[in-house]
Order: C-alpha cells, then sequence, then structure tokens
C-alpha cells in the first residue's frame, strides 16, 4: 500500500476550498431568489468572527459537548483524505468505502448527542429526527456500495473512479443510482426537502436544533465540519458516479484537465443543489420518511435491471 | 351330575344378576358357592385327587359359611336398607348378562369345556354387580362371584400344585375378610355404604 | 455405555472458550462489587458458586467431544442460569419468567437430544470425531432432518424468532452480571453448537437450508431491534438488541451456507469470518453495555429510563464506558462493533453478484436491505438508551442522589471497554486469525482471504488522532485567552427550564413508533382529564399470537384428559374392562 | 442358604410387633433387619456380577440379573423408608393422630408388605408371582386406611375393588397361559426359567389371549393408564413412607411380572408384535399422567400422576427393545425408586410440618424449612431428568432407542409429555419452594431439622449411582438387558 503525495494535497484542498463552496452555493440561491447574496468569502468571515469568541457551555453539558465539536471536525476532515478529487491511480491504497460512509456515523453519533446533552426540547427533536433520518438512510448507502460494487468489482473509491473514468456512456441503472445517491446527499446533510439549513424556526430544525446550544469556537468547529461533509459527498457523486476526465496519471496537462473537469463538474452539482433548494418546500418529517422506500425500491430496480437487462 | 351343578350355578347367577335384595342376592351366591364346592367334591370322588377335596373344603367354608355370616351381619348391624340402587335397571341388567353370555359362549364354541363357559358367565355377572350397582356391599359380593368364576376356571384347568392353589383360595378368603371390614368402616365413616359418597377425591 | 469425559481442542472450541473467558473475568470482577447490593436479601455464596458452575459448564459444552457430554453439560447450563435467573426470588415477577426461560430452554434441550439421537442413528456412534468421519455421506433427507432440529434446538437457546421470548423476559430479571454473561456469553455457546453441527458435521447443506436460516436470522433482527427501539427498560431494550445481533449473526451464517451451497469457497469463510468475528465483538460490546446497566441499576435504583437522566454528572466513568459501548455496538470506528459490521455488509454484498439464481440474489438483496435498517436502527436504539439515561438533567429523585459505584465495578466495566477498543482497532489481526480457520475448514487452499481494507482501519485511526490532536492543541491556543462561562441552558430563551421539558426515551423514539410501531404492537392512549395524561404501551406480537394460543391449546386439553380421574368408581372399573377388550381386539387382529 | 436367612428375618420382623410391647423395639427391629437384608442382596449381587443365575429349593426361588435389580430396589429403599417411618410412627403417636397399638400395626403391615415384594421378586414359579403381588394388595390395602378418615377409606376402598379385579384378571390370563402349556410334567410348567428354555407352545390363540389379560391385569397394579385411577388416590392418601414404598417398588414389581410373561413368549414367532401393547400402554400413561400434572392442586397426587408418568416412560422403552431403550427402562426404573421415594418423604416431612396437602397453602419454603426446600428442589431435578443425576441418561437413552427403531411419532409424543410434565413440575416446585406473598413473614419451622437423615440416604444413593454409572452399574443393567434382548 502506497500513499501518494498528491492524494495529501487535493485533500488538503477540499479542507481549505470547502466555506468559499458553501459560500458559492449560498450566492447562487441568492441570485436564483433574485437578490444580491454576500459575498462568497462569508463564510470565512463566519468562521473567524465565531473562532474570536468565546464560548458559553450549559452547566447540564458533559464531556460530550466539550469534546464534540472537534472530534466532529476531525472525522470530516479524516474523511477528506479518504477520497480522490481530480487525480486517481489503481494503486493498491486506502480509501475502502466502508471506512468513509461508517467515519461519518461518527459525525452522526456526536452531533445527536450533543443535541441531548444540553437538556433542551429543541436539542431532543432535532437529535430524534436526526437519528431516525439517518437510520432510514442506512439502506440506501448499502444500495450505493452495493451497486459500486456490482458495477466496478471494487470496494475502493480510488479504484472505482478509476475504473468508471474511462466509461462515457452509462446504463440507465447508473443513472438511477445516481438519483438515488444525491437524494443520499440531500438526507446525510440536513438539505431541503429533507431539513433547512438557514431556517430560524426551531421546530422545523433538524441539524440547526441540535447544535443550539453551541457557541464561539464549537460552532465554528461544527460548522465547518458540515461544509466540508458536504462538499466530500458531492466529490464522492461526481468521482463514483461522473467521474469521466479525471485525471489518471501524473502529468501536469491531464492534472491541469482533471481539475478544470472537476470545478466544473462541482459546481453544476452546487447550482443542482441551489436549484432543488429554491424551488422545493421542506417537506414535514414523515413525508421525507417516506422518500426512502421509494428510493430503496428505486435500488431495488437498478440491481434487477443489472441482472436481468 | 356335574353338568347338572353347571347348570344350577348358570342359573343362579343369571337370576342374581337381576335381583334387587341383598338377601336375595347373598343366598344366590351361597347357593352358586355350594354347587361349586360339590363339583370339587365330586371331581376329587372321581379322580381321587387330594386337592380336589382341599378345594372343595375351603371354597364351602369360606364361601358359604364364612362370607354369608360377615354380609348378613354386616346388613343387620349397618341396618343398611336392602334395596340396592340399580344404576341399570333389572330387565336392562337381565338382557346385557344374556348377551353378554351369549357373545361369550360364542366365542368359546370350539371349546368343549363347560367349566370355562361357566365360569366366564359368572365374570360377567360379577363385573355387572361391579359396575352397575352403588352398594359397596354389591360390589363386594360381585367381586367374590368373579372370584368363584376363577375357581371355576381353576377347577377345569390342568391341576397345579396343592400349596398354590390353597394360596389362591385363602387369600380370596383374605380379601373377602377385608372388604368386610371396609365396608364396616366405611358404614361408620360415612354413616351409607352407598359409592356415590365417594366424591371427595379430586385433584 | 456413558463415555467418559475427554476434551477436544480443535480451534472453534479453543475460540469460544476464548471468549468465554475473555468476558468472564472483567465480570467476575464487577461481581464482586456488584453483590454488596445483595446481601441483605440473598445468600452471596450461592450466587458466586452457581456463577462458577455457569462458566465451567459452558465450557464444558464447548469442550465436549462426544454428543452426551455435550448435552449434560448443556443441561447444565441450562439449570444454572435458570437458578441465577430466579435469584431475586423475592419479586414475583423474576420468578415467572425464570420458569419461562426454564421451559423454553428444555425445549430447546430436548430438540438436541432428538438431533444428536438422529445423529447416533446414522453414524452409529456418540462421538463427534466419528460423526465427523462419517460426515461426507449424508443423505440430503437426513441432513434436512438434522438442520431442522438443530435450527430448533439451538434457536431456542439463541432467541430467534419466534422462539425469542424469553430474551426479554429472562435478561431483566435476572442480575446484571448474570445478563451479562448470559446475553454475552451463553447465546454464544448455542451459537457455537449450530456452527459445529452444521458447518463442521454436514459441511454442505442443500440450498433451503441456507435460505431459511438468512430469512429467519433477518427477521429476527429487524423485529427485535424494531423491539428494542420502543423499550424504555434498559435492560429489556438490551436484551432484544441481542436477540437482533444474533439475527444479523444468523443472516450471515446463511450467507454462508448458500455460498458453500454454490461451491463459492471464499465468500463463504468471509461470511463465516463475519459470523464468528461478530460473535467476539457482540461479546464484548453487549456485556459492557449490561454492566453498564447493573452500575445505573445499582445506583439508582430503577432501570426505567424515564425516571433517570442526568447521570453523567454523579457517575461519569460509566457513562465513559457506556458511551464506548454505544459507540462500538452502533458500528462507530475505530470500535469493535465496526469491523464486523463492515465484514457482514461485504458478505452481504459480495453474496449477491457472487450468486447465479436470481431468485437468490433478490432474496439476499431484500436481506441486505433490511440489515441495512436494522444497523440503523441498532445506532437509533443505542443512541436513545445512552442519551436519555446519561445525558440531560435527571428526571427523577432516584437519578439526583446515586450510590457510589464500587471500584470493583469500574475495573469491570474499564476492562470490557478497553478491549471494545483494542479488537476495534487490532480487528484486521482477529479477521486473519479467524480467516486461517475458515480457510482451513473450507479447505480454501491458498490463504487469500485478503480484506482490502486490511490495516486501514488502523491507518484511518492514526490520521484520526493525529487530526484530532492537532485540532485540540489549535482549540487550547485559541480559547487561551478568551472567557468562558457555564451557564444555564439556553433552550431559545426558554425561561425557566425544567427536566420535564427534555425529551424523555418514548418521545425521542416516537417518529419509529409512527411508522413502524405496528411491529412492537405499539399503542398510545391519550386521555384529556383535568390533567393530560399519555399512557403508552408495546407487547411481543409473537408472545401474544403463538404462546399464547398453543398455552390455550393445552389448557384446553387438560381440561378433557383430566376428566378421566374423577367421576364413580363403577365407570373406573368398566374402564379396566373396556381396556381389556380394545387390548383383545388389537392383538387378536395385528399380532 | 441366602433364602433361609432372609425368611427368618422377615419373620422376625413381622413378628416382633405382635409380640413386644414397646412401639420402639419394633421399630429398630424393622431399621435393623432391612439393613441385614439389604447386606444379604448386596452379597447375592456380587456372586451374580457376570451374570448367570442361582436357584434354590428346586427352582421355586431363581434369581438372575433382572431379579437382582428389583431386589437392589426392594432392599435399598426399604432401608431408607423403614429408617423414616421410625421417626413418622413415633411423631404420629406422640401427636395422638394414632394409637400405640395401630402404630405396632403398621409395622406388622409393612414389614409383610416388603416380604412379599421379596418374595415376588425371588420366586421363580409364575402363579407365586401372581399370589406375591395379590398380597401386597391385602397388605397395602390397610396401610392406605391406615388413618381411618373419609379420604382414606374411599382410597383405599378404590384400591382394592380395582386392584383386586385387576389382579383377578391377571390370574385368569395365568391359568390360560398355563393351560395353553399342558402336556407338560406338572412340576415344571409353573417354573419360569423352564418356560422361557422351551416355549413349546399349543395354542398360540390361547397364549395371545392371556398375555393380554396378564398384561391388562397386572398392568393395573402397575399403574398404567388408563387403569391407573385408583393410583393418585391411594397415594396421596395412603402414609408418606408407604407412598414412597409402593410408588417407587410396588409399581415397577408389577412391570417386572408383565416383563417375566413378556420374556417367555418374545420369542415365540406370531407374538412379536406384543410389545406394541407396551408402547400403546406405555404412551397412554404418558400423555394422561403428564395433562393431569398440570392441573393438580395436592403436591401428593402430583407426585403420584409423576409415578404413573414414569411408569409409562419405562413401559415405553421396554416396548422399544432396542438394547439401549431398554438399558435406559431398567435405568430408569432404578433411578425413579430412589427419586419419587426421595420427592414423597420430603412431602412427608413438609406435611408433618403444615398438615396440609394443598399447594396453595405452602410458600417460601427455601425460608421455612431450607433442608427440606433443597431436597425438594434436588428430588426434582432428579425426577424431571436433569443431569448429572441418571435419570438424563435413562430418558435420553429411550429417545435414542425410539429414534433408532424408527417410530418418530413416538419420540415426539414422548419428548411432549416430557416437557409437559417438567414444565408442571417446575411451576407446582418453583412456587412452593421459592415464592413468597407480600407482607407475609415467614419464620423457621423446627420441624424441618427432625427425619432429614433418610432423604440424605436417597440423595446420596443418587449420586452414587451417577458415579457407577458406567462402571459397576452399567456391567449389572447390560446383564438384565442382555436377559431381556436376547
Amino acid at each position: 500500500m502506497k500513499y501518494n503525495l498528491f492524494y495529501f494535497i487535493q485533500s488538503i484542498l477540499i479542507v481549505v476550498l470547502s466555506p468559499l463552496l458553501i459560500g458559492i452555493l449560498k450566492k447562487m440561491k441568492a441570485i436564483l431568489r433574485g437578490y444580491v447574496g454576500s459575498s462568497i468569502l462569508q463564510p470565512y468571515y463566519d468562521l473567524e468572527k465565531l473562532l474570536k469568541k468565546g464560548r458559553i457551555i450549559s452547566n447540564r453539558s458533559s464531556f460530550i459537548t466539550t469534546i464534540g465539536p472537534i472530534i466532529i471536525l476531525g472525522a470530516t476532515i479524516t474523511t477528506a483524505f479518504f477520497i480522490p478529487v481530480f487525480y486517481t491511480s489503481m494503486e493498491k491504497s486506502i480509501g475502502n468505502l466502508f471506512i468513509l460512509m461508517f467515519a461519518f456515523a461518527i459525525v452522526k453519533i456526536f452531533t445527536v448527542l450533543i443535541g441531548l446533552d444540553s437538556s433542551s426540547t429543541f436539542g431532543g427533536m432535532g437529535s430524534s429526527r436526526e437519528a431516525f433520518i439517518s437510520m432510514m438512510a442506512e439502506p440506501l448507502m448499502l444500495f450505493l456500495i452495493t451497486f459500486l460494487y456490482i458495477e466496478t468489482k471494487d470496494f475502493n473509491i480510488f479504484h472505482i473512479s478509476f475504473i468508471n473514468s474511462n466509461i462515457v456512456h452509462f446504463k440507465m441503472e447508473h443513472y438511477i443510482a445516481m438519483v438515488t445517491f444525491i437524494i443520499c446527499i440531500l438526507a446525510e446533510n440536513a438539505r431541503i426537502p429533507f431539513d433547512n439549513p438557514e431556517t430560524h424556526l426551531e421546530l422545523t430544525m433538524m441539524h440547526e436544533a441540535m447544535i443550539l446550544d453551541l457557541s464561539g469556537s464549537d460552532l465554528a468547529y461544527v460548522e465547518l465540519s458540515s461544509y466540508i461533509k458536504l462538499v466530500v459527498y458531492l466529490i464522492i457523486l461526481i468521482n463514483c458516479y461522473i467521474p469521466m476526465g479525471i485525471a489518471t496519471t501524473l502529468t501536469a496537462s491531464a492534472l491541469f484537465l482533471g481539475f478544470l473537469i472537476f470545478i466544473i463538474k462541482l459546481l453544476f452539482c452546487l447550482l443542482g443543489i441551489a436549484i432543488i433548494e429554491t424551488t422545493f418546500a421542506k417537506s414535514r418529517l414523515f413525508r421525507g420518511a417516506e422518500i426512502f422506500p421509494a428510493t430503496i425500491a428505486l435500488g431495488i430496480v437498478a440491481i434487477t435491471l443489472i441482472y436481468i437487462l | 351330575m356335574i353338568e347338572a351343578l353347571l347348570t344350577i350355578i348358570l342359573i343362579s347367577s343369571i337370576y342374581m344378576s337381576g335381583v334387587r335384595r341383598i338377601k336375595l342376592l347373598t343366598g344366590g351366591f351361597v347357593f352358586q358357592s355350594a354347587a361349586i364346592g360339590l363339583i370339587a367334591f365330586k371331581l376329587g370322588y372321581d379322580t381321587g385327587e387330594v386337592h380336589y377335596y382341599v378345594l372343595a373344603l375351603l371354597t364351602i367354608i369360606t364361601k358359604v359359611i364364612i362370607m354369608p355370616l360377615i354380609i348378613n351381619k354386616s346388613v343387620k348391624k349397618l341396618k343398611i336398607n336392602r334395596e340396592m340402587e340399580l344404576m341399570v335397571n333389572a330387565f336392562n341388567s337381565y338382557i346385557l348378562t344374556g348377551t353378554g353370555i351369549m357373545i361369550a359362549f360364542g366365542l368359546l364354541n370350539k371349546s368343549h369345556n363347560n367349566f370355562i363357559k361357566t365360569g366366564i358367565a359368572l365374570f360377567i355377572i360379577g363385573v355387572l354387580l361391579m359396575v352397575a350397582r352403588k352398594k359397596a356391599i354389591t360390589q363386594m359380593l360381585g367381586f367374590l362371584i368373579f372370584e368363584n368364576g376363577i375357581v371355576l376356571f381353576e377347577i377345569s384347568l390342568t391341576k397345579m400344585s396343592f400349596v398354590i392353589e390353597a394360596g389362591i383360595v385363602f387369600e380370596g378368603l383374605m380379601l373377602a375378610l377385608i372388604m368386610g371390614i371396609m365396608i364396616f368402616h366405611i358404614n361408620k365413616t360415612f354413616d351409607s355404604i352407598n359409592t356415590d359418597s365417594f366424591e371427595n377425591l379430586k385433584e | 455405555m456413558l463415555p467418559f469425559i475427554n476434551f477436544q481442542k480443535d480451534w472453534l472450541s479453543i475460540y469460544f472458550v476464548f471468549i468465554i473467558i475473555l468476558i468472564f473475568i472483567p465480570v467476575a470482577i464487577y461481581t464482586k462489587g456488584y453483590i454488596m447490593e445483595y446481601k441483605k436479601h440473598y445468600s452471596v455464596k450461592y450466587m458466586l458458586a452457581l456463577i462458577i458452575l455457569f462458566v465451567a459448564s459452558m465450557i464444558g459444552v464447548v469442550f465436549a467431544d462426544n454428543s452426551i457430554d455435550f448435552l449434560v453439560f448443556w443441561e447444565m447450563m441450562s439449570i444454572s442460569s435458570f437458578f441465577l435467573v430466579i435469584y431475586e426470588y423475592i419479586n414475583k415477577e423474576s420468578l415467572k419468567s425464570g420458569i419461562f426461560y426454564f421451559v423454553m430452554t428444555h425445549i430447546s434441550g430436548l430438540f438436541l437430544m432428538i438431533m444428536f439421537a438422529f445423529l447416533y442413528k446414522y453414524t452409529g456412534s456418540f462421538n463427534f470425531n466419528e460423526i465427523l468421519k462419517f460426515s461426507v455421506n449424508f443423505s440430503s433427507k437426513q441432513k434436512y432432518i438434522i438442520f431442522i432440529l438443530a435450527l430448533f434446538g439451538f434457536g431456542a437457546k439463541m432467541g430467534i424468532v419466534p422462539l425469542h421470548a424469553w430474551l426479554p423476559k429472562a435478561h431483566p430479571a435476572a442480575p446484571s452480571n448474570v445478563s451479562a454473561l448470559m446475553s454475552g456469553v451463553m447465546l454464544k455457546v448455542a451459537l457455537y453448537g449450530f456452527i459445529r453441527v452444521i458447518f463442521v458435521f454436514l459441511t454442505n447443506t442443500p440450498i433451503m437450508c441456507g435460505v431459511i436460516v438468512l430469512v429467519i436470522g433477518t427477521v429476527t433482527a429487524i423485529f427485535s431491534i424494531l423491539n428494542a427501539l420502543l423499550q424504555n427498560n434498559i435492560k429489556k431494550l438490551l436484551a432484544y438488541s441481542s436477540a437482533e445481533n444474533i439475527g444479523l449473526i444468523f443472516a450471515v451464517l446463511g450467507i454462508s451456507m448458500i455460498a458453500i451451497n454454490y461451491n463459492l469457497k471464499m465468500l463463504a469463510s468471509l461470511a463465516l469470518t463475519a459470523a464468528l468475528l461478530h460473535c467476539l465483538n457482540h461479546a464484548i460490546f453487549k456485556s459492557l453495555l449490561f454492566l453498564n446497566a447493573g452500575s445505573v441499576l445499582y445506583a439508582t435504583g430503577t432501570k426505567n429510563m424515564d425516571e433517570l437522566g442526568g447521570l453523567n454528572k454523579s457517575m461519569k466513568f460509566t457513562a465513559i464506558c457506556t458511551f464506548i459501548g454505544t459507540c462500538a455496538i452502533s458500528a462507530v470506528p475505530p470500535f469493535n462493533g465496526f469491523a464486523s459490521e463492515i465484514l457482514i455488509l461485504r458478505s452481504f454484498i459480495e453474496a449477491i453478484t457472487k450468486v447465479s439464481n436470481i431468485w437468490i440474489i433478490i432474496l439476499i438483496f431484500s436481506c441486505a436491505i433490511i440489515v441495512a435498517l436494522t444497523s440503523g436502527a441498532a445506532f437509533y436504539a443505542t443512541v436513545k438508551s445512552f442519551g436519555i439515561t446519561f445525558l440531560g438533567k435527571p428526571r427523577s429523585e432516584k437519578s439526583e442522589h446515586v450510590k457510589i459505584i464500587p471500584t470493583s465495578m469500574n475495573i469491570g466495566q474499564g476492562m470490557l471497554a478497553i478491549l471494545a477498543i483494542v479488537t476495534g482497532i487490532f480487528s484486521p489481526f482477529i479477521i486473519k486469525e479467524i480467516s486461517h480457520y475458515t480457510n482451513n475448514l473450507l479447505d480454501i487452499s491458498e490463504k487469500n482471504l485478503s480484506f482490502k481494507n486490511e490495516t486501514e482501519i488502523m491507518i484511518f485511526t492514526i490520521i484520526l488522532i493525529c487530526i484530532v490532536f492537532i485540532l485540540y492543541m489549535f482549540n487550547k491556543i485559541n480559547s487561551s485567552n478568551k472567557k468562558q462561562e457555564i451557564n444555564e441552558t439556553w433552550a431559545c430563551g426558554y425561561a425557566q427550564d425544567k427536566p420535564y421539558i427534555q425529551y424523555t426515551g418514548s418521545g425521542f423514539v416516537q417518529p419509529a413508533a409512527k411508522t413502524f410501531g405496528s411491529i412492537a404492537n405499539y399503542n398510545k392512549k391519550i386521555n384529556l382529564k383535568e390533567t393530560i395524561h399519555i399512557s403508552q404501551k408495546t407487547s411481543d406480537i409473537v408472545e401474544d399470537y403463538l404462546y399464547k394460543t398453543s398455552l390455550k391449546v393445552v389448557d384446553f386439553l387438560t381440561t378433557k384428559i383430566i376428566e378421566i380421574n374423577y367421576g364413580k368408581i363403577q365407570s373406573h372399573i368398566s374402564y379396566i374392562f373396556v381396556s381389556v377388550i380394545i387390548a383383545l381386539i388389537l392383538v387378536l387382529k395385528f399380532v | 442358604m441366602y433364602i433361609v436367612v432372609l425368611g427368618i428375618l422377615f419373620l422376625i420382623m413381622t413378628m416382633t410387633p405382635l409380640i413386644s410391647k414397646n412401639i420402639k423395639i419394633s421399630g429398630l427391629v424393622t431399621i435393623l433387619g432391612s439393613i441385614s437384608v439389604l447386606g444379604i442382596v448386596l452379597k447375592i449381587i456380587t456372586l451374580l456380577y457376570d451374570g448367570g443365575a442361582l436357584n434354590y429349593f428346586n427352582e421355586f426361588f431363581y434369581i438372575d440379573s433382572l431379579s437382582i435389580l428389583q431386589l437392589l430396589i426392594i432392599a435399598s429403599i426399604n432401608v431408607i423408608v423403614s429408617i423414616y417411618s421410625r421417626k413418622y410412627i413415633e411423631n404420629e403417636i406422640d401427636e395422638k393422630v394414632i394409637s400405640n397399638r395401630r402404630g405396632k400395626f403398621y409395622y406388622f403391615l409393612f414389614n409383610f408388605f416388603v416380604f412379599f415384594l421379596m418374595f415376588i421378586a425371588l420366586t421363580n414359579n409364575i402363579v407365586a408371582m401372581w399370589i406375591g403381588l395379590e398380597g401386597t394388595t391385602l397388605t397395602t390395602a390397610f396401610l392406605i386406611g391406615f388413618n381411618v378418615n373419609k379420604n382414606s377409606l374411599e382410597s383405599a376402598w378404590k384400591y382394592i375393588i380395582i386392584c383386586s379385579i385387576g389382579i383377578g384378571i391377571g390370574l385368569i390370563g395365568i391359568l390360560i397361559f398355563v393351560n395353553a402349556y399342558t402336556n407338560q410334567d406338572a412340576n415344571q410348567i409353573l417354573k419360569w426359567s423352564h418356560l422361557v428354555k422351551n416355549p413349546n407352545i399349543q395354542n398360540i390363540y390361547a397364549i395371545k389371549i392371556a398375555f393380554t389379560l396378564i398384561f391388562v391385569g397386572i398392568g393395573t397394579k402397575a399403574g398404567l393408564a388408563p387403569m391407573h385411577t385408583w393410583l393418585p388416590d391411594a397415594h396421596s392418601e395412603s402414609p408418606s413412607p408407604v407412598s414412597a414404598m409402593m410408588s417407587g417398588v410396588l409399581l415397577n414389581l408389577a412391570l417386572y411380572v408383565i416383563l417375566r410373561f413378556y420374556l417367555i413368549i418374545k420369542h415365540v414367532p406370531g407374538l412379536e408384535n406384543t410389545k406394541w401393547l407396551f408402547i400403546i400402554f406405555g404412551c397412554a400413561s404418558l400423555v394422561i399422567s403428564s395433562f393431569s400434572i398440570l392441573r393438580q392442586t395436592n403436591y401428593k397426587r402430583l407426585l403420584a400422576f409423576s409415578s404413573v408418568e414414569n411408569i409409562g416412560i419405562i413401559a415405553l422403552g421396554l416396548g422399544v427393545g432396542s438394547k439401549i431403550a431398554v438399558f435406559g427402562a431398567l435405568l430408569h426404573s432404578l433411578v425413579h425408586a430412589f427419586g419419587k421415594s426421595l420427592l414423597f418423604l420430603t412431602a412427608g416431612n413438609i406435611l408433618s410440618a403444615y398438615k396440609t396437602k394443598r399447594i396453595d397453602k405452602i410458600n417460601a419454603l427455601i425460608k421455612t424449612m431450607p433442608i427440606n426446600a433443597v431436597f425438594l428442589i434436588l428430588g426434582m431435578l432428579v425426577i424431571t431428568g436433569a443431569p448429572p443425576f441418571p435419570a438424563f441418561f435413562s430418558e435420553y437413552y429411550i429417545i435414542v432407542g425410539t429414534v433408532e427403531t424408527g417410530n418418530y411419532i413416538i419420540t415426539a409424543l414422548y419428548s411432549f409429555c416430557l416437557l409437559l410434565v417438567f414444565a408442571g413440575f417446575l411451576k407446582v416446585f418453583i412456587k412452593i419452594v421459592f415464592n413468597n406473598e407480600a407482607g407475609e413473614k415467614y419464620v423457621k419451622i423446627e420441624e424441618d431439622k427432625e427425619n432429614t437423615l433418610p432423604l440424605a440416604l436417597c440423595f446420596i444413593s443418587i449420586i452414587v449411582m451417577s458415579l457407577f454409572m458406567n462402571s459397576y452399574l452399567s456391567s449389572m443393567i447390560n446383564n438384565a438387558v442382555s436377559i431381556i434382548c436376547d
């Protein structure tokens, strides 16, 4: 197992650039809604401000709140080191999909427990809903891994993207799987229609409700980690389902091209999310839950398609 | 001679199967036992075997003398009403015994051993008395008749050693005695010898 | 006639004995402190003796090398565990559940007796090695018979649906250290028996068997975890979750059996490895969680979550241990539950790709989806049990002033917690060890059961730790010059924050209750008198329908048959003659 | 001449109560006598260690490995019970329940009863066996009706009527049986050892009828369902030592007599299927008793039903007839004797302490009478066939036998009944021992310590059995098995 230095660089890149991307997303939404949004560097300013502030902790809170945010951020950053961005190769190396998926479980468990930690009603509500949604989302994850494995006979995300990169036109099950994964992304990252990241009405909040009682640097860590998480998910989407054009050799031209195409794809995805968030409304919790059986049905269709067609 | 005695036994038993009064029943039983005793005596006379005499003696002593004494004593002393409530009335009892005996003889048509046939008839009567009568004392009588049947069997079948037969008859006597004593006790504690009062033992 | 006891020492036995002892040592240490609670009413010597007997007999079961010894130790295991379950005989509930448990386990014993009788009939020997020699030439009918008997026999002990009903009764009734042993180890012993019979004796079972095992396992998993989700009694929740884990193991065994049948050796070996690994992991974290529940019970005197809360302040160490246990059971890396979870899912996925028959594929795929849902629900349930119990505010008097936990109990918990982490991080080595055995068992020549995530989890852990450390340092530096105040919970400025405004356990799982409530027969009654009062209860549907009806049948038969013993003496006499006549007719006719 | 010694012993034992005024003496004599009887029996066992047979008085008495087992059971249970009855009778007399005279009468009858049991086990003459059985009926009738009251009289009456009818039918059977063998010399005809050697029968038809009559008739005495109806009443009403003796010894002795006849006709061509009589009646007993056990309110009745069940098991094992099953059956008869005596004696202690037989009246025995409670639980485990007690092996071997011979339905039925019995026992005894009602105060009863020596003896001998399981005992049983099976 050899770890290519280049992986490291691209991963660092993600960590650094993710707030910018979120900024872009916010900007897109603003434009779509027809007003001039804040600058795309706004997330950086927010983080900086938060980091400057001191923190107030609830007197009920336990070690969960003390170490939680740091571990959440750590876990998310770690996941960034396990994915290809715009360069991949067939070398035997890290990047097992399972570990990636389960790594997000760390984030999940800590956020949920933080919600319960500061004995407030809203926190409990948020955690309860989050846990419910993630429980429903679990089969989707399995389905996606299954699908990719069937397609490429491999669990390593680098290899998967490598193998898929030289497929030009995909079969329909591939697209179905992609749709499912997009829904999965929305669910896991607490976006509309499952949750509304920018609401201020507590009763509809999930992710925000859980971190209601965090402040200062803690809040900054959690926010940053949520940014990174979204980006990582998007990258997984890009590199597993539409990896064409990703750099597979370490030549400058290929890398440059790969980077360019990657950025385009990423922006495209962000645009997609922005459109979804501006057009859809947040659905009730149980309406949201109903989406999962539907997607699982899709998944079954996809799998059977592979075997029957 | 023997045939005649056997007929007497048969008739008496059929007669007994329908009587209503304990006294008559006892009388019939005495008659029957006497007949059996005589049969044994006759056989002994014919064959000259000792143990036939012994058997005859024992039978007559126990069944003709002692048993009736016990029974009458208890009947008098306990002043139980002499009627014995029939669960199956006389008419049906007769018919039952008749059919029973018929079937038995039908089954045994091959063998020409009248002892066995009569014995079986006695069994049937005994069973009837035990099952279809309410008084404990009639059950006892029924059992005694049953045993008479056994004695007939024994006579008819191959001769066995003296000790054994003595044992069998002796135990019959013991049993009868014990039953008599029990009837006393029962009557004392239940102040009736009606088996309907045997209902306490449940669960 | 009765062979002497002599041990067999193949890898499988040693592995399971290893598990037993591994769990027993911490539990024993824990027991030292835990029995203080019982000093008042019960005799402590009795309990210790029984525990020793219990563990000894379990080791005996695993080491036994002929069926008679096996059964003897098996029954002794049942008996000792029964007396341990009714240890708190003062409360009637534990007596009731103890009796129920003993009857169920006796059912399993009878099935096993019959099964071994069949093995004796087919192979002409009680000895396992003899049976092994013979095992190649079982006919498929014989295999079916033995499989079904083994399924019921061991299944009743493992608590697979529909024979699981004793688990949620017996575990809460037993003292916590005992339930730790029972759920952590005893179920594994039953599993050992199943593996021994199915995989070692009749190596290659018909396809149907594998399918049955797979389906039963999946059903067990989903059914019991959804029940667990809706429980408010900690130990009941844990008991159901044990049933769920057993279900997972069972399902993966089913995959392995199917694979063997299709002669996919690698896949079979992978699945079997997953099952064996999960045995170890489940043993560790489940007994850890039971011990924690015991500590909570010891400290507060209640098992009901809705009376607990905020224990992290008063019993910090236990809280941390429970947190580790929770992470482990909800498959959070790098804790151990995660390693086996990966293997299980992997074997499902690979099965989908490798098996040729489309229907079997569809079956496996749907099972896989259910299994995934199960693991999600497991996350939900355990987070509930930890969060509601240890976080937030105390919900009642009981959880406010708590007893001090003796050190020995803490040591016991701590050891298991450390084990949970260690076996998680170093799982690759354990997997290698196990896969050696499975390869030998399925005689795969080349030793390349190569897991792609070999040692990757360790790299992951290292990176994670480094990053967390860096962040921590950064945080220290950053917040060194800032003021940090501790204050009431903000809760959006909601003024008086009373304990009862928190989410309760039942509230926490409300979404799931709405969606899946019917499976656990969940119903909620709200009556609006002068005070609004909500009463909600769940019950086990299998128990309600299956068990109750069968009891009714037996009862009916009893009322009919028992009549024979009553009635008049005349009728009794007539029985004799009737039976004479019947017997005569039979004999003259048929003889 | 062991037989003579035995005879003398029994003469002494029976006569002492009639002669001596003092009740204690007769109790003592009984105990000593029983111990010496046991000694003699053990001596005989050592003589017969490697199969073979002894006979005395030109084969009137005949001892082989089969009768050895019975002798062992009788003698050892006799010792235990006579030790128990000494205290028991003294208590009864102290509490003015019975008069001194009746106490002596008890010893007289008891020893007579034991004498008859020994006689059955020893004799070789098939009619003498019958006489012995009848004798046991006569003696036990009074023992059952010992403390004269409504229940005991009723049960005694039932017992004497039903049993003597059964015995009568048995006698008829025997007479026919003998008759089917005529044309042989008179002084050999009644000898079992003679009959079993040369089974040349004139009239198969008669033999069939005869054996059926014998089976049902003597089966009544053995308590096979549906002729068992006397048994629950008798066992529950008679004094505990007597019930122990009856259910432990008498029942399987009656079965032993049937077995003797079965062995004679077993090899006759055309009569092989008579084994189904054992199986059918065994299953009937199993089913009826196991269902009846589920709903009992009187613990002695419960134990009585369990005796029916165990006899059913033994009959089943004998009927299945494969070597391993027969081994199981014989072993089970041995274990059942000890275990059931243990239970009955414990029940006797509880009865004398609580003065009630109702289950719902007794709670938390573990607190009030710990010693007896422990013995009760142990006895329950022994009877329900829990390892390491031998009953487990016997039941398991019978299961193996049924499977081996391919009677799968019977296997299922048998296991189901075992389960029911187990559940019933568990329900009752756990309730008696552990259940304690809220708000009640349970204090230790001082009767607890009394009369626990016999219980201990019972339990010790069970343990000894399970220790000698695979050395001495099994070789002994195997000899008996070889008599039955070939």
